[in-house]
């Protein structure tokens, strides 16, 4: 099973990867915004994964605290496009 | 190949290329960021000590570990006023950079 | 009855990736900035979904199952606003280069 | 285990590759969201590194904070680069050339910038000048030689990895040794809290200086005012929703973070940035204002995380046990105490950094405080 599951955060890790080349192509900012949520999530599913996989103490709890940050960055983006 | 040896090489790579865009990148900003990862290149090369030294039952030592967790913090507040002293120089010169305003031809 | 746990986490797991996959795959082929926020929800909220649903088996006390929840409710509601928010500033103009 | 070796490789091709795209991009704001993904990829590979603190602190700190505040900066830079042409239902931001002509009202005092800032009030002038994405290169021979110095930096350090290979001299054992006596089974938290609680009151310090760094870059007008160029309306309402149902959330994870550093990946650090991020949601949502930093009552909050760190150190010099030690009998509680209000002090100092320096005059009432 562990082995499995390592794979499993591989590929998602690799195809989250993939979907960064958004960041580089953009066009708009917002696009280089969803790249970077779509990695937020898929580092998450990977973190979990590989915590689960390798029973790491605390990566459950990383990715708790990943999870609670993660609107952050738009947060800021959105509010920063509003009031400048 | 272990992993730890991995992440070293990963952390060596970090810290050439942090150094690199530091002294290239003409912009404050993203000097600030290039400093940024010359750091996490550096607290990483921490970490693969720190796991090369696992002992005790433990992951890895945790010496090492505590110093790159006041790292991570020192690391954020040199960054927060930097930002701060980039983002008043732009308030005064409205230009985000730290070159005189007046040649064009300096650019 | 472990075997039967497996099971159910392959699939759970696999079926996660692949939504991930179709997240990745609408993230750079869709044509603009509100359809690519459409493919990117899916990731967000069916990807991870079925894979902390596939993970639960696999957790080794109950605690560590309710924070995988927690961990997935908490992408929700971070996803939801998230999306709400990017849509409004796409839908305001605010999807410059 | 060769498995694993793969998820770790594509773990460090991601981070690498982002790394480079943090140097590379044509925008600031582009490098900054590939910082922030960075960070966050660096916490995955501080989980594989079994340093589950550091990576706590990596995704709360080293990702989420700095990440706002990076964030922040490129956003009002990029605003300057480039002004929205229309943007309905919000009028035309001020432009900094404004401000610094604002700015310009108290010569003298505000010191240091007269003779950059733009001579007109307001012009277009400063449009045409390269802007923050293009600027100057230096020329080939400088980036050569940058590359070769830094291409020798990268060999030598992946020639010390290579080389040392074999277990590196450790000082777990004699971490591990005293953390009964202590109460705890988070050796990092022992570390930092016990045996080198030097480092973690100098770095309290670090961050109480960092921050009077940043207030003090507030123009004279303006001095003991709010952060923020102006009040955040509250007005959008999925924002409002977030910032009502995450904070509850935020407090209780910050909260268990702290309590299970004891034993746990988790500590005063990681606790106080989730506190800080809530905080900021918060005061970004328009739910309530940033406070005023010529406040007492703020400034005394400010201090009280070290001040009280110190007096449980001095402490140590009147029982018989000598500066920053703790009597065993009560240890556990005291560092829980100690943790606890550290925490908080953490949680302030870090937002009151992302919020940066006041740019709103005080309010008359608050003036005479």
């Amino acid at each position: 099973m562990p082995e499995f599951l390592l794979l499993a955060a591989t590929v998602i890790l690799l195809m989250v990867a993939v979907g960064l080349v958004r960041i580089l192509r953009g066009p708009a900012d917002v696009d280089r915004l969803m790249a970077v949520q779509l990695l937020g999530t898929g580092g998450i599913a990977a973190l979990l994964l590989l915590g689960i996989a390798t029973s790491l103490p605390g990566a459950v709890d990383v990715a708790l605290v990943l999870a609670l940050l993660a609107a952050f960055a738009a947060v800021i983006f959105v509010t920063s496009l509003d009031s400048p | 190949m272990t992993p730890a040896t991995l992440y070293g090489l990963c952390s060596a790579v970090l810290v050439g290329a942090g150094l690199y865009g530091m002294l290239v990148n003409p912009q404050p900003l993203r000097k600030i960021l290039s400093l940024n990862l010359l750091g996490s290149g550096t607290f990483l090369l921490f970490g693969v000590i720190a796991r090369r030294g696992a002992a005790a039952g433990l992951g890895g030592d945790p010496v090492p570990q505590a110093m790159v967790i006041t790292g991570i913090v020192v690391a954020f507040s040199a960054t927060a006023l930097a930002v701060a002293l980039l983002l008043r120089v732009f308030q005064e010169t409205g230009r985000p950079t730290l070159d005189q305003p007046a040649p064009k031809d300096g650019g | 009855m472990m075997l039967l746990g497996d099971i159910a986490t392959g699939l759970l797991v696999s079926a996660g990736v692949v939504f991930f996959l179709a997240g990745t795959v609408g993230l750079l082929r869709f044509p603009d900035s509100m359809t690519r926020l459409h493919a990117l929800t899916k990731a967000d909220s069916l990807g991870l979904g079925l894979v902390v649903l596939g993970l639960l088996p696999q957790a080794a006390s109950v605690l560590e199952a309710l924070k995988l929840v927690a961990v997935w409710l908490l992408t929700q509601l971070a996803g939801a606003t998230v999306t709400q928010l990017v849509a409004r500033a796409i839908w305001r103009g605010g999807g410059r280069s | 285990m060769s498995l694993a070796l793969l998820a770790d490789g594509a773990l460090v091709l991601l981070v690498l590759g982002l790394a480079f795209w943090v140097n590379a991009a044509a925008s600031g704001f582009a490098a900054v969201v590939g910082y922030v993904a960075f960070g966050l990829l660096l916490a995955l590979a501080w989980m594989r590194l079994a340093a589950g603190d550091v990576a706590l602190t990596e995704a709360a700190v080293g990702s989420g904070a700095t990440g706002a505040v990076l964030v922040a900066a490129a956003m009002r830079l990029r605003a300057a680069a480039d002004p929205p042409p229309s943007w309905p239902g919000v009028s035309r931001p001020s432009t900094p050339n404004r401000r610094s002509a604002d700015g310009r009202d108290t010569p003298g005092h505000d010191g240091g910038g007269d003779d950059l800032a733009p001579p007109a009030p307001y012009s277009d002038s400063h449009r045409d000048v390269p802007g923050h994405d293009e600027g100057g290169k230096p020329g080939l021979s400088l980036r050569l030689a940058a590359l070769v110095l830094s291409g020798l930096v990268t060999a030598g350090l992946a020639g010390l990895v290579l080389w040392t290979a074999g277990p590196a001299p450790s000082l777990a054992e004699a971490a591990t040794r005293h953390l009964p006596g202590l109460g705890m089974g988070n050796a990092v938290t022992g570390v930092l809290i016990a045996y080198r609680a030097l480092d973690t009151l100098l770095e309290k310090v670090v961050l109480l200086l960092a921050l009077g760094g940043v207030w003090s870059l507030t123009r004279d007008r303006v001095w003991g005012g709010r952060p923020f160029p102006r009040a955040i309306p509250a007005g959008n309402g999925a924002l409002i929703l977030l910032a009502r149902l995450l904070p509850p959330i935020g407090i209780v994870v910050a909260v268990y973070v702290l309590w299970v550093g004891a034993t746990d990946p988790g500590g005063a650090f990681q606790g106080g940035a989730i506190l800080t991020a809530m905080w900021i949601l918060v005061m970004l949502a328009g739910l309530r204002d940033a406070p005023p930093i010529g406040s007492r009552r703020l400034r005394l909050a400010v201090a009280a995380g070290p001040a009280a760190f110190l007096a449980v150190g001095l402490a140590g010099f009147v029982l018989p046990t000598g500066f920053l030690s703790y009597p065993e009998s009560i240890a556990k509680p005291l560092i829980i105490a100690v943790e606890a209000v550290l925490t908080l002090s953490i949680a302030l100092i870090l937002g009151l950094l992302v919020a940066g320096p006041a740019e709103r005059p005080p309010d008359p009432a608050e003036r005479l405080r």
